[in-house]
Formats: C-alpha cells, sequence, structure tokens
C-alpha cells in the first residue's frame, strides 16, 4: 500500500519543478509548460485526498474536472495569445515583451 | 463451457488450470494469459493486414477495370508476402538534420495506436480483450495518441512538405475528432455505457437503426481520422510528395503502411460494434464463437464500404473539408445529441405513463428515434437549401499575361 | 410521464413556436407555418390524452387533475399558481384544442400559402394578388402570399398559448394573465393590416373596451384576495368561504350589497367586455377587420368565450346566496344583459350586408343566450351551448373566410371593383364551392337550431327549457325572439351567398379553397353535428335515453352538487321548433329571389327602423359624443395646457433656478480652494512618488512573478517566526 | 514492498525525470515530448488512485489536445530546428532557489501535519463512481453551477483563442 505522503511529496516536487520552469525559462510556450506541470500536480493532489481522506465523496474528482476544464482554456488562450504576438513581433522569448513598463 | 461452443475459452481455462497446476500464484497467472491474449490480437491483427491490402489492391484493380494481383497463389492472394520481403530488405535512409529519437518513434507510435484499439473490441459474447467501463473514451485517448505519431513523423524528418503534412494532420485529425466524439456519445446515451461490449449488448435494436445520421457522422469523421481518400490531405501526392511519411523508407513505411491499413479496417470494427450490432445474430447466446463470425461479416461489409469510398472518391481541398467539419459535422452532431438525449429522457419518462406493450418497447423506441433522425435531416437539408450559394462565387477576373503593344497611330490612318 | 405534467406542459409548443419563428424563421414561411402547426398539433395531442383521462377519472369534480406550484412569497405564506383539470376545463379543452388546430391548418390556405409574391404586396397590407404567365402567355392575375406570413403564425402562436393558460389554470390570477395576453393578441390580430386606417381603428377600439372590463375585472379579483386571501378555485369555491363571502356587506355598503355579489358583477363586467355583451360590444363588429382565422379563433371559438368560461368557472360565487331559487343580484344582471344583449344584437345582425358582420352580430347574440342561460341557473346548458357555438361559430366563420376567399379570387379574376365580403355581390356560389356551401349550411342550421340534427338545437333547446321550466317568462320569451332572428338571418345569409343565380360577374368565377381551408371545415361540420348528441335530454321522447347525456352527467359534475335534469315539457320543444323552422322559411322566402342590384327587401318593409338597425343604433356615435370626445378635450385642454405646462413646468422653473444659483455659490468658495485644492496636492504627490519608484517596473513578467514570491516568502517566513515564538 | 510501490517509484521518478527535462530541455519539441511523457506518468498515478476514468481523460486531454496544441504552437514559431543559446533567463539561480524553499516549505508543513502517512481507505462501489460523479456535476444542489462555469469558461476561452490568433481582415 502507499501511503498518501508519496503521492504529497511527488506532487510538490512536480509543483516546484514546474514553478521553476515557470521562472526561469526564456520561451513563453515552455512558460505554459511549466504551468501545465503546476497544474498537473495541483490534480494529483485532489485526486490523491480524494482517495484518502474522502473516498465516500466526489468533491476532490468535481474540482478535479474543472482544473482540466481551466487547463485546457489557459492552454487555448495563452497559446493563442503566444502566436499572436510571434506574428507581431517574430519573438516568443518572455523578456522581449517588456513594453508594459513607464 | 465445452470446446465447440466456445473454444477460445476453454482453452484459456485449461491453460490456466495447467498453469496453476504448476504451483504458480493466480496473479501471475492472469498476467500471463492476459499477455498471451494481447499477443495472439496483435498477431492476428497484423496477419489481417496481410489479407485486407490483397483485398484491396483486388478491389482497386476490378474498379479501375485490372486484374490487380494475380501471380503469386492463387488469385493473387499470397501477393503481399513478397512485398513485405521487400520492405523487410530495404535499407533505412536517416536524412540529414532528422531529430533521430523522434524519428523513430513516430512509425511505431503511428501503429501501436492503431492495435491499442484492439484491446476493447468485442468479437464475441466472452471473446473481448478487456472490457474497460470507459472503453468509449479509452477509444478516443488511443486515437489522438495516433495523430502525435503523425505531427511527429512530419516535424522530425526535417522536411518541408513533411512538416506541411504534419500541419494539415493536426488541422484534420484533431477537428474531425469533435464529431467523432459527439457521434460517438449518441450510442453511450442510447446504451447507457462507456463499455464496448455493453453497447454491444444494449443493442436490441442495433443503433445504426435509432440514429443513421450518428453511424453517419461517425463513419464520415473516423474515414477522416484515417486520412484515407477522400480525405487523404496529410500524404497528398499531388501537393506534399508523400506528405509526413516523405522520408521513410523500409520497414519503417511499412509500418505506416500497415497502421493505415490497420486503421481502416479498425474503424470498420468500431462501426460494426457500435452501431451495427457487433457480435450479435441468432443463437448466439448458446455458441458464442459464432458471435465471432457475425462480428467480422459486418466489419467486412463496413470494410467494403469504406475501399469502395477510397477507390471511387476525389480528394477534397483542405478549406473544404475543415467547413465540412466545422460548419456541417459538428453543429449537426451537437444538434443530433441533444435532440436523442431529449427524446430518450422523455421516452423514459413515457413509457411508465404510456403503458405500451413490454415487447414493442424497443422497437417503438427505435421508431421514435428514427423519426428524430429524419426530421434533423429534413431540417437539416432545408437549412442546407436555403443558404445554398445563390450566385456562382465570382473568381477574380483573368489578367492577360502580357498586353499586346497598341499599334502606332499611322498604321491605322 | 404523470397527466398533472402533461397539463402544465399543454400551452408550451405554441409559446415557443412563438419565440422562435420570431427570433429565427421569422424569413422562412414554411418552417414558419410548419412550427406553428406542429406545435398546434402537439398540444392538440397533448389535451386529447389530457381529455380522455380526465373522462375516465371516476368522479373529476370531486378530485380534479390538478397540481400547484408555490409562485410568490407573500409575507410568511406563497401564492400559489396550478394547473386544474375538472370537467368544465376538461371540456373547453376538448373544444379549444380542435378550433385552434383547424384554424392553424385553415391559415396556411388563407394565406396564400404556395402563391407567388404579390406584385405590388406592402408590409401590412393585404395582398393585392400576383400577375403569372401561364404557358399561353396569357396574363393572369392569382391570389398572392401574405406579405407577413410569419409574423401571422407567431401571433396565432402566442394567443393560443394565452388560450391553453386561461384554461388549464386553477386560479384567478393565471386566468387573468392568459386574458390579457389573448387581449393583447386580438389588438395585435385585428391590426394586422396595420396599414389600412379602419384596421387601426379597431384594433384601438377593442383594445380599449375591453380594457373598461378589465380594469373591473382587475378589481373584482383584488377584491376577492383581499377578502379571503387566495384566487385558487378550490379555495374560493369552499361552502364556508362562500358563506363568508355572502355574510360581509360589500365595501362602503354599495347598494346594500354582499361581498360576494359585489365580486361577482365586478367580475361579470370583465366578461361583458370580452365577450362584447351590451353595452361593450361595440368592439366586437369593427374587430373583423382582422383576417378571417382570427375572427373565427378569437371573435368566436376561444377569447369570448373565455369571458363566458370565465362566469361559468365562477357560477358557485355568482349563485353564492340565492335562495330557493331566487336570482342573486349578480346573476340577475347577468339575465337582463344577456337576454338584452341576445335580442339586440339579433336585430342588428338581421341588417347587416358583409357576411362577416352578421356572424360578428350573431356570435354577440348567441354570447348573450349563454349569459342569460347562465343567469338563469342553467349552468348545464350554457357550458353545453358554449362549446357548440364554438364548434359551429367557428365553422361559420371559416366558411365565411372561404367564401370570401373564393370570391375574392373572382375578383382577382376579373379586375372588377366589388367588396368581396358584401352578400349582395355573391349568389350562386353553391356550385362553385361545394364544399364550403354543405359545410357552411351545416353550420347555419346548427346556429339556427335545425331540429333534431345539429348540435345548436339541443343545447338553445335546452337553454330555453330552462328558462320555461323555471318560469322566467320574459327571458323566455326574449330568447324565443332571438332565436326566430337568428333562424332569420342566418337563412338570410345561406340564400343570399349560396342559392340562387350568381349577383356580380366575380361571382361566377368564384373558386373552390384549396384543402388546408376545406378540411377544417368538414371536421368542424362534423362536430357541428356530433356534439349535440353528447347533451341530449334523457327525458326527451323517443330518441332520449339512446345516448347518456354526458354533457350533463360530465359537466355537472364540476358543481359540488350535480344540478337536477329537468322533467320534459313539450312547449319549449315546440317553441323551439317553431321559431329555427319559421325563421329559416321565412328567411328563404323573402331572399330567393333577389335580383342584381336590387334593394334589400326588408328595408322596403321595415323602412326607417331598418337605417336604425343598420347603423347599429347609432351606438358607435353615442359613444364618440359621450367618451370619445370629451376625452380628447380633457386631455388637450385641462391635461396638456393647464397642469401640465403652466403648474407642473412653473413649478419646475423655479426649481432649477434656485438650484442653479445655490450650485454656483457652492461652485466658486468650497468646490474651487477646497476640493480641489486638495485633490491636486494628493495627485502632485503620488506623481513624485510614482516617479521614483518606476524603476521597479521592468515589463517583464517573470521578474515581477519573481519579486512577488520572494515577498511572499519573506512574509511567511516573518509569520512562522512570530508564532512559533509564542 | 508490494509491487505497486515499486511502480510507483518507477513511474515517479521517470515523471519527475522527464519534468525536469521539460524546464531544462534546449529544444522545445523536445519539452513538450517529455511533458507528454510526464503526463503520461500521472496518468498512471491516476490508475494507481483507482480513478481510471481520470486517466483516460488525461490521455484525451493533455496528451490528445493540450500537448499537440504545444508541439503545433511550437512548430509554428520555429525557423529552424535547434534553438540556440541558453534557454533559461539571467534569474536562473534565484527561481531554483525559490523553488527549492517553496519544496522545503511544503515538506515542513507537511511532516508537522498528522494525516501526511495515511493509507487508503477501502474503496466502497469503484463502479458506481463514474455515473456518481456525473449526476454530481448535473445536480442543482451539488456542482451545477461550477461545472457551468467551467463550460462558459471554456467557451469564452475558444472565442476568445480564435479572435486573438485568427488573421485580422483590414
Amino acid at each position: 500500500m502507499i501511503p498518501l505522503s508519496w503521492y504529497l511529496i511527488f506532487a510538490a516536487i512536480l509543483f516546484c519543478i514546474g514553478l521553476y520552469g515557470v521562472l526561469v525559462r526564456k520561451n513563453a510556450i515552455a512558460i505554459l509548460m511549466g504551468i501545465e506541470l503546476m497544474l498537473n500536480s495541483v490534480n494529483i493532489n485532489l485526486i490523491a485526498f480524494w482517495r484518502y481522506r474522502s473516498a465516500d465523496g466526489i468533491a476532490g474528482q468535481a474540482f478535479a474536472i474543472i482544473v482540466f476544464a481551466v487547463a485546457a482554456a489557459e492552454v487555448a488562450v495563452g497559446l493563442a495569445l503566444i502566436i499572436s504576438i510571434y506574428r507581431r513581433r517574430s519573438s516568443i522569448v518572455a523578456d522581449d515583451m517588456n513594453m508594459m513598463k513607464w | 463451457m465445452n470446446f465447440l461452443t466456445d473454444p477460445i475459452n476453454f482453452i484459456a481455462n485449461w491453460l490456466g488450470n495447467l498453469l496453476l497446476s504448476f504451483g504458480m500464484s493466480q496473479t501471475l497467472v492472469t498476467v500471463i494469459l492476459k499477455f498471451i491474449g494481447a499477443g495472439l490480437v496483435g498477431t492476428f491483427g497484423f496477419s489481417l493486414v496481410i489479407f485486407t491490402i490483397w483485398l484491396e489492391r483486388k478491389l482497386y484493380g476490378r474498379i479501375q477495370d485490372r486484374l490487380g494481383p494475380n501471380r503469386v497463389g492463387p488469385w493473387g492472394i499470397f501477393q503481399t508476402f513478397p512485398d513485405m520481403i521487400k520492405i523487410f530488405t530495404k535499407e533505412y535512409i536517416t536524412p540529414i538534420g532528422v531529430d533521430k529519437i523522434v524519428y523513430n518513434l513516430a512509425p511505431i507510435l503511428s501503429v501501436s495506436a492503431v492495435l491499442l484499439t484492439w484491446a476493447v473490441i468485442p468479437f464475441a459474447p466472452t471473446i473481448v480483450g478487456t472490457d474497460v467501463n470507459v472503453g468509449v473514451l479509452y477509444l478516443v485517448a488511443v486515437g489522438s495518441i495516433g495523430a502525435l505519431g503523425i505531427i511527429l513523423a512530419g516535424w522530425s524528418s526535417n522536411n518541408k512538405y513533411s512538416l506541411l503534412g504534419a500541419f494539415r494532420a493536426v488541422a484534420q485529425v484533431v477537428s474531425y475528432e469533435v464529431p467523432m466524439v459527439l457521434a460517438l456519445l449518441i450510442p453511450v446515451l442510447l446504451g447507457q455505457s462507456m463499455g464496448v461490449n455493453s453497447l454491444v449488448n444494449a443493442q436490441n435494436v442495433w443503433f445504426i437503426i435509432l440514429s443513421p445520421v450518428a453511424a453517419l457522422i461517425f463513419f464520415t469523421s473516423s474515414l477522416a481520422e484515417t486520412g484515407r481518400a477522400p480525405f487523404d490531405l496529410l500524404e497528398a501526392e499531388s501537393e506534399l510528395v508523400a506528405g509526413y511519411q516523405t522520408e521513410y523508407s523500409g520497414l519503417k513505411f511499412g509500418m505506416f503502411y500497415v497502421g493505415e491499413f490497420l486503421h481502416a479496417f479498425t474503424i470498420s470494427a468500431l462501426m460494426a460494434a457500435l452501431f451495427l450490432g457487433g457480435w450479435r445474430g441468432p443463437w448466439v447466446e448458446q455458441v458464442p464463437i459464432l458471435g465471432v463470425a457475425y462480428f467480422f461479416i459486418k466489419t467486412f461489409i463496413v470494410y467494403f464500404v469504406v475501399v469502395l469510398i477510397r477507390i471511387s472518391m476525389p480528394r477534397l481541398r483542405i478549406d473544404q473539408m475543415l467547413d465540412f467539419n466545422w460548419k456541417f459535422l459538428t453543429p449537426l452532431a451537437l444538434v443530433l445529441l441533444i435532440v436523442t438525449a431529449i427524446v430518450e429522457k422523455a421516452f423514459i419518462i413515457l413509457v411508465p405513463s404510456l403503458q405500451l406493450m413490454e415487447v414493442g418497447v424497443p422497437w417503438v423506441r427505435a421508431g421514435v428515434h428514427l423519426l428524430m433522425n429524419i426530421i434533423v435531416v429534413w431540417i437539416t437539408i432545408q437549412l442546407l437549401k436555403s443558404h445554398r450559394i445563390k450566385a456562382v462565387r465570382v473568381v477574380a477576373k483573368p489578367r492577360p499575361i502580357a498586353v499586346a503593344p497598341e499599334p502606332p497611330a499611322s498604321v491605322i490612318s | 410521464m404523470s397527466t398533472e405534467l402533461l397539463v402544465w406542459l399543454l400551452p408550451l409548443p405554441p409559446l415557443l413556436a412563438f419565440f422562435l419563428i420570431i427570433l429565427l424563421t421569422n424569413r422562412y414561411k414554411a418552417l414558419s407555418h410548419s412550427l406553428a402547426v406542429g406545435a398546434a398539433l402537439l398540444s392538440w395531442l397533448g389535451s386529447m390524452v389530457v381529455f380522455f383521462s380526465a373522462v375516465r377519472t371516476e368522479h373529476l369534480g370531486a378530485n380534479p387533475i390538478a397540481s400547484v406550484l408555490n409562485w410568490l412569497p407573500t409575507g410568511d405564506s406563497w401564492f400559489q399558481i396550478g394547473v386544474r383539470i375538472d370537467p368544465l376545463s376538461a371540456a373547453t379543452l376538448f373544444f379549444v384544442a380542435w378550433t385552434v388546430l383547424m384554424i392553424f391548418i385553415y391559415s396556411v390556405g388563407y394565406h396564400n400559402y404556395g402563391q407567388p409574391q404579390g406584385d405590388h404586396d406592402k408590409k401590412g397590407l393585404q395582398p393585392h394578388g400576383a400577375t403569372v404567365a401561364d404557358e399561353h402567355g396569357h396574363k393572369h392575375v392569382v391570389p398572392s402570399i401574405e406579405p407577413m406570413y410569419s409574423r401571422f403564425f407567431a401571433f396565432i402562436g402566442l394567443f393560443a398559448f394565452g388560450m391553453y393558460t386561461l384554461v388549464i389554470s386553477d386560479n384567478l390570477l393565471t386566468l387573468f394573465v392568459g386574458w390579457e395576453i389573448m387581449g393583447l393578441c386580438s389588438y395585435l390580430l385585428i391590426g394586422f393590416w396595420y396599414q389600412k386606417p379602419t384596421a387601426r381603428a379597431a384594433m384601438i377600439k377593442a383594445f380599449m373596451t375591453t380594457r373598461v372590463g378589465d380594469v373591473f375585472m382587475l378589481l373584482g379579483i383584488a377584491y376577492l384576495y383581499s377578502s379571503i386571501g387566495s384566487l385558487s378555485y378550490s379555495e374560493i369555491f369552499k361552502p364556508e368561504t362562500l358563506q363568508k363571502l355572502v355574510e360581509t356587506p360589500a365595501i362602503g355598503g354599495f347598494l346594500s350589497l354582499s361581498a360576494a355579489g359585489m365580486i361577482g358583477i365586478l367580475l361579470f363586467i370583465g366578461t361583458v367586455g370580452k365577450s362584447a355583451q351590451w353595452p361593450l360590444h361595440v368592439w366586437l363588429p369593427d374587430a373583423m377587420e382582422g383576417p378571417t382565422p382570427v375572427s373565427a379563433m378569437i371573435h368566436a371559438a376561444t377569447m369570448v368565450s373565455a369571458g363566458v368560461y370565465m362566469v361559468i368557472r365562477m357560477f358557485p360565487l355568482l349563485q353564492a346566496g340565492s335562495e330557493n331559487g331566487l336570482l342573486t343580484p349578480a346573476m340577475a344582471l347577468m339575465t337582463i344583459i344577456g337576454a338584452f344583449t341576445a335580442i339586440f344584437a339579433a336585430t342588428i345582425a338581421v341588417a347587416q350586408n358583409d357576411i362577416k358582420r352578421v356572424l360578428a352580430y350573431s356570435t354577440i347574440s348567441q354570447l348573450g343566450y349563454m349569459i342569460a342561460a347562465l343567469g338563469i341557473g342553467a349552468y348545464v346548458a350554457a357550458a353545453f351551448h358554449l362549446i357548440t357555438h364554438a364548434f359551429f361559430k367557428a365553422l361559420l366563420f371559416l366558411g365565411s373566410g372561404s367564401v370570401i376567399h373564393g370570391v375574392e379570387h373572382g375578383v382577382l379574376h376579373t379586375g372588377e371593383q366589388v367588396d368581396p365580403q358584401n352578400m349582395f355581390n355573391m349568389g350562386g356560389l353553391r356550385k362553385k364551392m361545394p364544399i364550403t356551401f354543405w359545410t357552411f349550411v351545416v353550420g347555419g342550421f346548427a346556429l339556427s337550431g335545425f331540429p333534431l340534427v345539429t348540435a345548436g338545437f339541443w343545447s338553445k333547446d335546452e337553454i330555453l327549457a330552462d328558462a320555461f321550466g323555471h318560469g322566467h317568462w320574459v327571458v323566455f320569451i326574449t330568447l324565443a325572439l332571438a332565436a326566430l332572428l337568428t333562424a332569420f338571418y342566418t337563412m338570410r345569409q345561406i340564400t343570399l351567398t349560396f342559392l340562387g343565380e350568381p349577383r356580380t360577374v366575380s361571382a361566377q368565377h368564384a373558386q373552390e379553397t384549396p384543402w388546408t381551408m376545406t378540411l377544417p371545415l368538414v371536421i368542424l361540420a362534423v362536430f357541428a353535428v356530433g356534439i349535440g348528441w353528447a347533451g341530449i335530454s334523457e327525458s326527451f321522447p323517443v330518441i332520449g335515453g339512446i345516448i347518456p347525456n354526458f354533457a350533463h352527467e360530465f359537466i355537472g359534475g364540476t358543481l359540488a352538487e350535480l344540478p337536477e335534469a329537468l322533467p320534459f315539457n313539450i312547449w319549449p320543444l315546440i317553441v323551439s321548433l317553431v321559431v329555427a323552422l319559421g325563421g329559416l322559411t321565412l328567411g328563404w322566402l323573402v331572399y330567393r329571389n333577389q335580383k342584381a342590384g336590387a334593394e334589400d327587401p326588408l328595408k322596403i318593409a321595415l323602412g326607417p327602423i331598418h337605417t336604425v338597425l343598420k347603423n347599429k343604433y347609432y351606438f358607435d356615435e353615442i359613444y364618440d359624443m359621450i367618451f370619445v370626445r370629451p376625452a380628447y378635450w380633457l386631455a388637450d385642454k385641462f391635461t396638456n395646457q393647464f397642469l401640465d405646462r403652466g403648474v407642473i413646468d412653473g413649478i419646475l422653473h423655479f426649481v432649477a433656478r434656485i438650484a442653479s444659483n445655490v450650485g454656483g455659490i457652492l461652485r466658486n468658495y468650497f468646490d474651487k480652494p477646497v476640493v480641489n485644492g486638495f485633490g491636486d496636492f494628493v495627485g502632485e504627490g503620488i506623481k513624485k512618488f510614482g516617479r521614483s519608484i518606476k524603476i521597479i517596473q521592468t515589463g517583464r513578467v517573470q521578474q515581477y512573478l519573481l519579486m512577488a514570491l520572494v515577498l511572499a516568502f519573506a512574509a511567511m517566513f516573518y509569520f512562522v517566526f512570530t508564532f512559533v515564538g509564542h | 514492498m508490494t509491487p505497486e510501490q515499486i511502480i510507483f517509484l518507477i513511474v515517479a521518478v521517470v515523471t519527475l525525470v522527464a519534468g525536469i527535462s521539460v524546464v531544462t530541455s534546449r529544444n522545445l519539441i523536445h519539452s513538450a515530448l517529455w511533458l507528454i511523457l510526464s503526463l503520461f506518468g500521472i496518468a498512471v498515478f491516476y490508475v494507481l488512485l483507482d480513478a481510471g476514468f481520470f486517466a483516460v481523460i488525461q490521455v484525451i486531454i493533455y496528451i490528445g489536445a493540450i500537448a499537440i496544441l504545444f508541439i503545433f504552437a511550437a512548430m509554428l514559431t520555429r525557423r529552424v530546428m535547434q534553438d540556440t543559446g541558453p534557454q533559461s533567463n539571467s534569474n536562473w539561480w534565484l527561481g531554483a532557489l525559490i523553488a527549492l524553499l517553496l519544496l522545503a516549505g511544503i515538506a515542513v508543513v507537511l511532516v508537522n501535519w498528522q494525516g501526511f502517512t495515511a493509507l487508503a481507505p477501502e474503496l466502497i462501489n469503484p463502479s458506481g463512481r463514474l455515473s456518481q460523479l456525473g449526476l454530481a456535476l448535473v445536480s442543482p444542489d451539488q456542482y451545477v453551477l461550477p461545472f457551468e462555469l467551467a463550460s462558459v469558461l471554456l467557451v469564452a476561452a475558444m472565442i476568445g483563442a480564435i479572435f486573438v490568433a485568427g488573421e485580422k481582415k483590414q
């Protein structure tokens, strides 16, 4: 039997990896990938907590479904933005997009 | 259970008992049996392709007023074997600049995705790889892996045409998944299950009678998923050389080739299982092995249609094809799904109060669904009529390539 | 699905059709009428299921099919709305479903579906015909399709929704909602051809006149609610509630009425407006400006019936407090108004030439019949006549529409300038339009009460027998006279329209209408005959009792105690035989030899009285003088010039000047120095501060995130250590 | 060590290695492929957690749609197959520090929590769970509102994405 701690630690590591990707990758698409990793680790937590803490309910699963939907929406809009930016500026390096300042 | 009525389970039982008597644990025996089963289904699938390739070439020939393969074996039936030997012994060419891992991974993904589908197809009431309770979703999931294979092949080849083929693949395969899933939901709704075997079980009346439109949508969109004519834009030879498979040779190309044929056969099998009653037929309850025969008869009928379509239809243009998907198939499938859901729910509510005769209920239900389908089709046709393009689309006026110089004025006078 | 749920769903299809047509399919004529007719068909199907399950239910009156919902919270209780199918509403539902479906189908043909677009047709005007060329190149003018075809179906869909709502509702409020929806639809449909000035005037007239009745009805409903705190029928008709209402005197001791009487009279005024009883009858004849299916639906079968339906529904309340056969004030009022209207409208009908106006006055007269019947307590007879009348009057209206349509065809064909609605321009149509002729004859005979065969005979006879049996002599004689006149003008109409020789070229070229119009006629004709057999009194000689008196048993079951069946008496039967046959014969004798262009023989016989009748006793002119002109004067001179411009504007200008002065002072001495000064100070300060820290804003999203996280960690560590410390 | 634990450890290691490769790989397409592998690993976890439905959904949505979208976007925004130069910005050490700090923080919080090492309870009625989830998502007193909100969000995202990425016709 696998204790809950394994899943939680695993999810935490994955979350931190994703966070690292978001913080340091130059490429905007890679940043989105980092976000996906973070969302997935959250989903693992949701399902794991559901399985270990309240297996007779469905709250965890329902939330996971909604996370799926949000992730899909986020990727669609994010990639659309990236492609649109690429079309205008021929670059998807996040640091190049620094127009929004004084 | 005896050998004559259900040989496969009989042998499996016997083998299991034998292994248990060797002192193996129950888990291990199950695993071994599952592996043997998977190996059998896979091998069976591949060997079937040998036959379908011959069948298709033969049909192709007959339609074009040729003989088709006719040298190796009776009616050329062993023609595929020399071809196989040829393809096995060809040189593997790896172009410069390819992404090697991905390049080699792509054909494997593409063929294994198709083969994975066979895991949930019920051949007979008792012969089914594994009856996953979300089998229909599994089909979709596995289908998307196939798309992945195509994209990777196109990208990793370091070739413009391959990449274009991959782009088209994304546009086509991913788009056509939408109406396919929507159409798949209709059997799910009617059979009230997502397991493929329980869907077959639920078909007292074949779902193609209950919802011919759904069957048609599913058939069309899965045909587009296979990427065969008239939807073979991923590899349109007149535009893209050979699309995503341009840079492949030898066995790797063979894998794509086998994958395509197997895919065509698989969608016929799915069509048979989901809409044509699968293994259902007379006396199947007593003799389960008969189900295999029924199943394959239905599958081959559908496959025959698939081949006929491939042979006789011209290729679509990419914009036409996407228009057809997003502006016609998807809305139609959505409307049909809503209508079916409403009718089904209304029927479930109504049946107790109407006190219909118990015996007639499935047929009444089928009739009501069929009627709604016909109404949907009728309204669709009316809408199409009223939106048909009234004038011929205006094409830019042809410009003369070279203008003749004005004759000097003196000539005229 | 339970029957209750089905009842809830009955009004929905037409409403859906209305919205779909208005919002989506307005441009597609075939789709629109398919939607509307399909919706009517669905509702009809549901109604039939409900009706037959109602018929099968034992003691339906005591245990109606009903369900309620909490709707509006009113303090600590809920205002409930619900549906209720008791025998009366079931029977009403039956005829409403049939007539509505027939009229929907009829409308398809009436608006010339399948014909070409008109040459000069404009929205808001009747179609004027289209020119087509046949294979020889000859040009013909044929009827053209209605330009606002879809709109018509949307409106009648909404109308059907209102009617179904009214019939199935179990309380006065939703009944009133349905009532008002129908009022609106009637307004829209009468003015359907809104570019015709007469249609515009008629629509406003109809709306305003019925509004008078509706206001009183709303007062009655409000009074009822404030007295007993509920509007649902089952609450109102509890014996203790009725007893309480009878014992309470009306507000202000008005005419020493009881509360029950007061409410009854107020509600009855609503009926007077809706069912076009004297003195609010003036709108109905003018409403004939609308398309004929509308006349049939609104002004014969359903909407005007709704008024009568409402008083029948409220009968226990109206009757409350009557002892040993004495009429309550409300019932007495109903008797007087009903009987008077019956004879009054019948006399006018005799002198009308427009085929639809005759029918309109006939409708008023027949509704008066029902009201009078109810007034003398003949509950079942009134309800029964309501049903039979709905069928044969819808039949007559649709038939007249068919006639007009046929003659219009002739008018278009010949290009003659004649009024296609004037009966003196017709004649001899029985050969041209046989189906219309025979069905019209069936309807006309049913209206005149042709003995034994037709439905009208049985229901009318029952009313007369009731009046006779309860000793209301005056009512009996009045109604008998009205019946005589009815038979006379009906035969006048049939003779002028169908018999004899064609009096114009157009009539010669009239043509039978398409099947969408004749099929409803035939079906309604079957009902116009057959529905009467459901109400043959059991004591009737020879044929009584062969068929059980279904109407009496079933509809009578609505009341708490079944009304007793009257013993058979030969006199009212003889009278009704004499008036029906006599009137018919007289009508035929007078008009059989009418020549083209000749004077109306009645005019020669009656002289100036005929002129009075023809001008409807000058009621319109009188109302114009008494109500309309003073209202205009009041609005212009008093409200507009004195009140609005003088008083209200003056006050406003005065207030405005003061406010403007106060504002100026505030601006100069408070706003500019204090508020602006402070605002500028804050703004400048923020600007300086921002200028000094703007360096942090690099525009790089990842650096922001880093900074945010670093700060979050700092905050976290601070809190963790603080908490650990304590 | 039960077989389950062995499977867990193998899959976890593969998933984490794939995850690290996602954020460090120089080639964006390889990143995406590693992402797919990582997502597959997570799907396996769902199976281990008795949520087979989610495993299938994970494959359909993440691998069938999202990952393909990533690859597609990467291909669209690429001139050459190989990326050159470092793929991380100059703050990479700060990012790594923050990530490690966060991990440490979470670990500290988790270890101090007494439910940390709980074992899974027996699953009641595993087959009816899917229909229970489906009913809960559309029943008015449970999750219909969030569910509908999510669907509205998806529609809005779809329209937004089409609008943003679509060619502007002048």
